[in-house]
């Protein structure tokens, strides 16, 4: 984390190597600006998601986790993203049920060609996470900075 | 002896009698008031422990998996809903079992029927009709048990069994189909106040697993919290493990969850497990139009898709 | 004075006598919680609740946390600093525990203290007045008398609180016990309460049914490979309950939570009864079934540590009969075992 | 008081890759204090526990000898979180270390005896601390002949390959070595066969002599009954466990077997013993 006021999130970023990281590698070579709060993590296809994978990003330390994968129906491997999107509708639901900040999982669908849709995606999941600021819900509390052994115990 | 019980019996007599089934998995009587447990029965002369009460609340479908003979099930609404899942799942083959299927009129809530008399010591229990007597050293109070079902009882929609090969007594009346005003009121709640319940709730959980190892349908042979390499969840007690572990394991039975309730009440601490397994059922019949356990023919809803199931919840700049 | 290892609270004064004791001590007693009547640390004199018998957790929480840290480190460009957390300064006093559960805390003592003392449990043991709530009205799962206790027993506890109904009788059982019963709140016993008492006492142990655990239970569990273990076991589900909430159980793992640099070693309580206990790295599991692991529980409960610590592993508090998800009851299997001949 | 549960540090000095497939490693470890190593006196057989911090601890056995006093070697096989922790670090990396844990070889009792030892695969590594405290000048003349039999599945998973060339020139020691298969390139010349097999061909004889075992649970299994046909008794057995171990000071429960703790009371056994159990 930065000095207070200059905090940026930090955002762990599962795109489908086919087409959201095509994507984000397009906005790069396009020289389009986001914001540089994603650490972009490469999956086979959306449907390698595990719920646990977006869990364990929150437990570390992650302020938001973005899936991004190929739109419904041009999946590289024909379905994987309608398997997907079922559960990820049903995630989203569940983790807004249990009270988490609803904006810190976030899903969306950016194709290959789709440099620009995909920073102008990075920018609206940085806002909204920005607004919410470092997330706390989640994160497992390991002693940290301040090595202070007798809290947590 | 009630006439279930007596039906009950006699089916599994006749099915071992005539070698149509090696083994009957069925109820007997607990060893304290108000428990009953699952029971084994092999031989023809032991099948008189087999008993049905306001107590065989246990999900006998968790004994399936796995075995080799031929099975004689007794099975009441949720737990013919569970075997229809296991079947889907190819972890029993429909020919290897035999339903016994029990209408089932509720089970009782035995942690509210002790609340309800202080905590007191129970002795003794007596069972007639609807009327449920308790007697302790001082004391002797009666109930109408109706009253005193759980509440999953209470909005059960599947108290006949869903599929039998015997049927022992009268089919039951079923009530009309099931909403979800429970989910409801939880999710116009703040959210600070579902975050702040569920924490609570994950508080008193001290990870033994009863949950997981009472549901018919938690038989991975190896579960996502014990594995090493990676080590998904933390061991500890945690609220950020002890979520996660809640959540996922929700999430892994989402449209398959058959709302039996063996996990709230194999849980010794009291933990609200079904809140989120209750959430899942909803969203499954919402988005998917899928209820679980009811149909041997329908696909599971995350083994399945449509080109039309709902987006709205991604991003779109 | 009749004994001066005896006295008196009237119940009028049992809760100025709790909030005096507040003033400096950590006080742990059965509470509310919901439903659940946990021993947890109480803030107030009212929160205890003393008739309700024995609570969900048992006394072990309280010198054995589920979950404790055992130290701190911080690793960093070759160099690795570990703080061991100083130990606690308070006082604490277990109040209302039952005698079984107390009991139990010999055996925690057996195990912890001896050779290579353990340090964590140690320091909050030395610095614990266990103060218990006798058993007028015994449950209908509780068999202490067939494990050498009894519902009034004294083992373990350093005072041993007596219902009379108006008042409680207190009898001291140690010396930290003979110096607590100095405060002003006792009065001196009289010839009628303890007769009272002991009428009771007789009461209470003659109301329990006790199973009867024979003799024969020793010689039947040298025979590991008895098929009976098979029969015994079918219904259990291999979850943790009976292990978690029983009072002498006290297996547990170490394990690390770490963050990039910093991180904690932390031990946890396990279980006999989970299959990564045995586990090991290539996968062979010396005790691959419920079976194996359910009868290692009764194994190391009622033949190990009879001869490696010279106590039982189990006290008789029915917890594990009451908790069991599927009423899988440790005093049946102990009757079956000592009933039926080897096969 | 002393706390049995916190480790001190240990610097990696070396790290030596033993085998062909690269999956075992020894370290070579070096204490960063002079108390540190005089507290840890230990004897062969014994272990110590292992912490790669944020990882967690493993147990393993002593691989030096403590006639070497300044280091401390172990072996580890790369199967588990903390070995594949271990076997990612680097010269100049810091472990935790406790112990010495366990009761190690009773070197009294073994005074003036003939030793054989048998080892397989990589449960051979205390046999060879054993061994090369054995060969020390000082301690060489205090014990009667020695037999080494060591065994693995391949050539190229034979451990302390120095060693046992050191070892192979002396005439103070009968060292037989065995492999359950060669390929045909790996140049192998010894012997071929499964150790329970070579142990009843070297025929030992138990004549005022000790047989030590360590190795895979199936080969102890079929040496036990070698050597009972050749006539050593159980109490003349000695056979050093592995279990699953945390505390390594018998308060975990992890390890128990029967009334002992593979832990503190173990990890040697005589076979007199483990029968009892």
């Amino acid at each position: 984390m930065k000095e207070s006021g200059t905090w940026e999130p930090k955002i762990v970023a599962f795109l489908c190597n086919w087409c959201s990281y095509a994507g984000a590698d397009l906005a790069g070579i396009s020289r389009i600006q986001y914001p540089p709060t994603i650490r972009i993590i490469r999956v086979p296809c959306s449907g390698r998601i595990d719920p646990l994978f977006i869990l364990a990003s929150l437990q570390k330390g992650a302020d938001g986790v973005l899936v991004s994968g190929c739109h419904p129906g041009e999946c590289h491997y024909l379905t994987g993203n309608y398997s997907a999107r079922r559960k990820f509708a049903l995630l989203k639901g569940l983790l807004e049920y249990v009270g988490l900040e609803e904006d810190r999982v976030q899903f969306s669908w950016v194709s290959a060609s789709e440099g620009a849709r995909f920073a102008k995606v990075v920018e609206k999941v940085t806002a909204r996470i920005t607004a919410l600021g470092p997330a706390k819900q989640l994160v497992k509390n390991v002693p940290g900075g301040s090595f202070d052994v007798a809290a947590h115990s | 002896m009630s006439q279930l019980t007596h039906e009950i019996r006699e089916a599994a007599r006749k099915l071992l009698r005539n070698k149509q089934a090696q083994l009957v998995i069925g109820f007997e009587e607990g060893s304290l008031p108000l428990r009953g447990r699952p029971c084994f029965i092999r031989k023809e002369e032991d099948v008189d422990r087999l008993v049905w009460t306001s107590f065989s609340d246990i999900n006998v479908a968790r004994y399936l998996a796995k075995r080799k003979e031929k099975v004689a099930l007794v099975a009441k609404g949720c737990d013919s809903r569970a075997l229809v899942e296991l079947i889907k799942e190819n972890q029993v083959s429909r020919d290897q079992v035999i339903i016994i299927g029990v209408p089932c009129e509720g089970m009782i809530d035995r942690p509210r029927i002790e609340a309800e008399v202080g905590h007191k010591a129970i002795v003794e229990v007596e069972e007639t009709e609807n009327r449920l007597t308790l007697k302790g050293r001082d004391f002797e109070k009666a109930f109408d048990r109706r009253e005193f079902l759980y509440e999953r009882c209470k909005a059960c929609d599947h108290r006949n069994p869903v599929l039998y090969d015997v049927l022992v007594g009268q089919l039951v009346e079923e009530k009309v189909r099931e909403s979800f005003p429970d989910v409801e009121a939880f999710t116009a709640l703040d959210r600070e106040k579902r975050w702040a319940y569920l924490a609570e709730e994950t508080g008193k959980c001290i990870r033994c697993y009863a949950c997981r190892n009472a549901c018919p349908l938690c038989y991975c042979p190896e579960c996502f919290v014990d594995t090493s390499q990676p080590q998904w969840v933390g061991k500890s007690t945690g609220l950020s493990d002890t979520l996660v572990f809640h959540l996922v394991r929700a999430f892994h039975l989402a449209g398959r969850c058959v709302a039996c309730g063996a996990c709230e009440q194999a849980c010794p601490m009291g933990v609200d497990i079904r809140k989120l397994n209750r959430k899942l059922v909803k969203d499954v019949k919402d988005l998917f139009n899928y209820e679980a356990g009811v149909s041997l023919d329908e696909a599971s809803p995350l083994a399945t898709f449509c080109a039309t199931d709902p987006d709205q919840f991604t991003v779109n700049p | 004075m009749i004994r001066e290892d005896a006295g008196i609270l009237r119940k009028e004064r049992l809760e100025s006598l709790l909030e005096d004791l507040l003033r400096d001590h950590l006080v742990l007693a059965p509470t509310r919680k919901g439903e659940l009547l946990l021993l947890e640390k109480i803030e107030s004199a009212r929160d205890v609740v003393l008739e309700d018998g024995k609570t969900k957790n048992s006394a072990k929480s309280a010198l054995f946390p589920q979950r404790e840290r055992m130290f701190a480190y911080r690793a960093e460009e070759g160099k690795v600093d570990i703080q061991v957390p100083p130990p606690a300064e308070e006082k604490q006093i277990l109040f209302g525990v039952r005698p079984c559960d107390a009991r139990g805390l010999l055996l925690l003592d057996a195990v912890f203290g001896g050779d290579s003392r353990d340090p964590y449990y140690v320091d909050k043991r030395i610095r614990t007045l266990v103060v218990s709530m006798a058993c007028v009205n015994p449950g209908p799962s509780c068999f202490c008398l067939s494990l050498g206790g009894g519902p009034c027993s004294s083992d373990g506890s350093d005072l041993v609180l007596l219902d009379l109904g108006d008042r409680y009788v207190v009898e001291a059982a140690s010396e930290k016990g003979k110096a607590f019963l100095q405060n002003p709140s006792f009065e001196e016993a009289d010839e009628e309460a303890m007769a009272k008492a002991e009428k009771i006492r007789k009461e209470a142990e003659s109301a329990m049914n006790p199973a009867s655990i024979a003799k024969a239970l020793e010689e039947r569990l040298e025979h590991v490979d008895d098929p009976l273990w098979g029969d015994l076991t079918e219904s259990c589900l291999g979850c943790g309950v009976c292990t978690y909430l029983c009072p002498t159980c006290h297996c547990f793992d170490i394990c690390d939570e770490a963050a990039a640099t910093t991180g904690e070693r932390i031990r946890i309580w396990d279980s006999c009864q989970f299959p990564l206990f045995t586990q090991e790295a290539s996968g062979f599991n010396p005790r691959p079934s419920e079976k194996e692991r359910f009868r290692q529980r009764i194994m190391h409960k009622f033949r190990y540590l009879p001869k490696d610590r010279h106590m039982a592993g189990c006290v008789g508090c029915g917890r594990c009969v009451t908790e069991c998800p599927v009423n899988l009851d440790i005093r049946e299997v102990l009757e079956k075992l000592s009933r039926a001949e080897a096969q | 008081m002393e706390n049995p549960y916190v480790p001190f540090l240990m610097k990696i000095e070396e790290i030596v890759t033993e085998t062909e497939d690269e999956k075992i490693k020894t370290f070579v470890l070096s204490f960063t204090s002079e108390e540190d190593k005089e507290r840890f006196a230990y004897r062969p057989g014994q272990f110590a526990e292992i912490s790669v911090f944020g990882k967690g601890e493993a147990p393993f056995g002593m691989a030096s000898t403590p006639t070497l006093p300044e280091r401390l070697e172990f072996s580890v096989s790369k199967i588990g979180v903390v070995t594949g922790a271990l076997h990612s670090m680097e010269k100049g990396d810091m472990v935790g270390v406790r112990g010495p844990l366990g009761n190690g070889y009773c070197l009294e009792a073994f005074r003036s005896k003939n030793l054989v030892l048998i080892g397989g695969g990589f449960g051979f590594s205390t046999l060879r601390s054993l061994t090369n405290y054995i060969l020390h000048e000082r301690n060489r003349k205090a014990y009667g002949d020695l037999t080494v039999i060591y065994g693995a599945r391949k050539p190229g998973l034979l451990l302390y390959r120095r060693d046992l060339e050191t070892w192979g020139q002396r005439t103070d020691l009968r060292l037989h070595l065995t492999v359950d298969q060669k390929d045909k390139e790996d140049g192998w010349q010894g012997n071929v066969g499964l150790v329970p097999n070579v142990v009843r061909s070297v025929a030992p004889s138990p004549e005022n002599a000790v047989a030590v075992v360590c190795g895979p649970p199936a080969m102890m299994k079929f040496t036990l009954p070698v050597l009972r046909d050749l006539g050593f008794s159980d109490e003349n057995i000695l056979l050093s466990l592995e279990k699953r171990m945390k505390c390594g000071i018998g308060k975990c429960g992890r390890c128990n077997v029967g009334s002992k703790y593979v832990c503190s009371d173990g990890p040697v056994f005589s076979q007199s013993e483990l029968v009892r159990l």
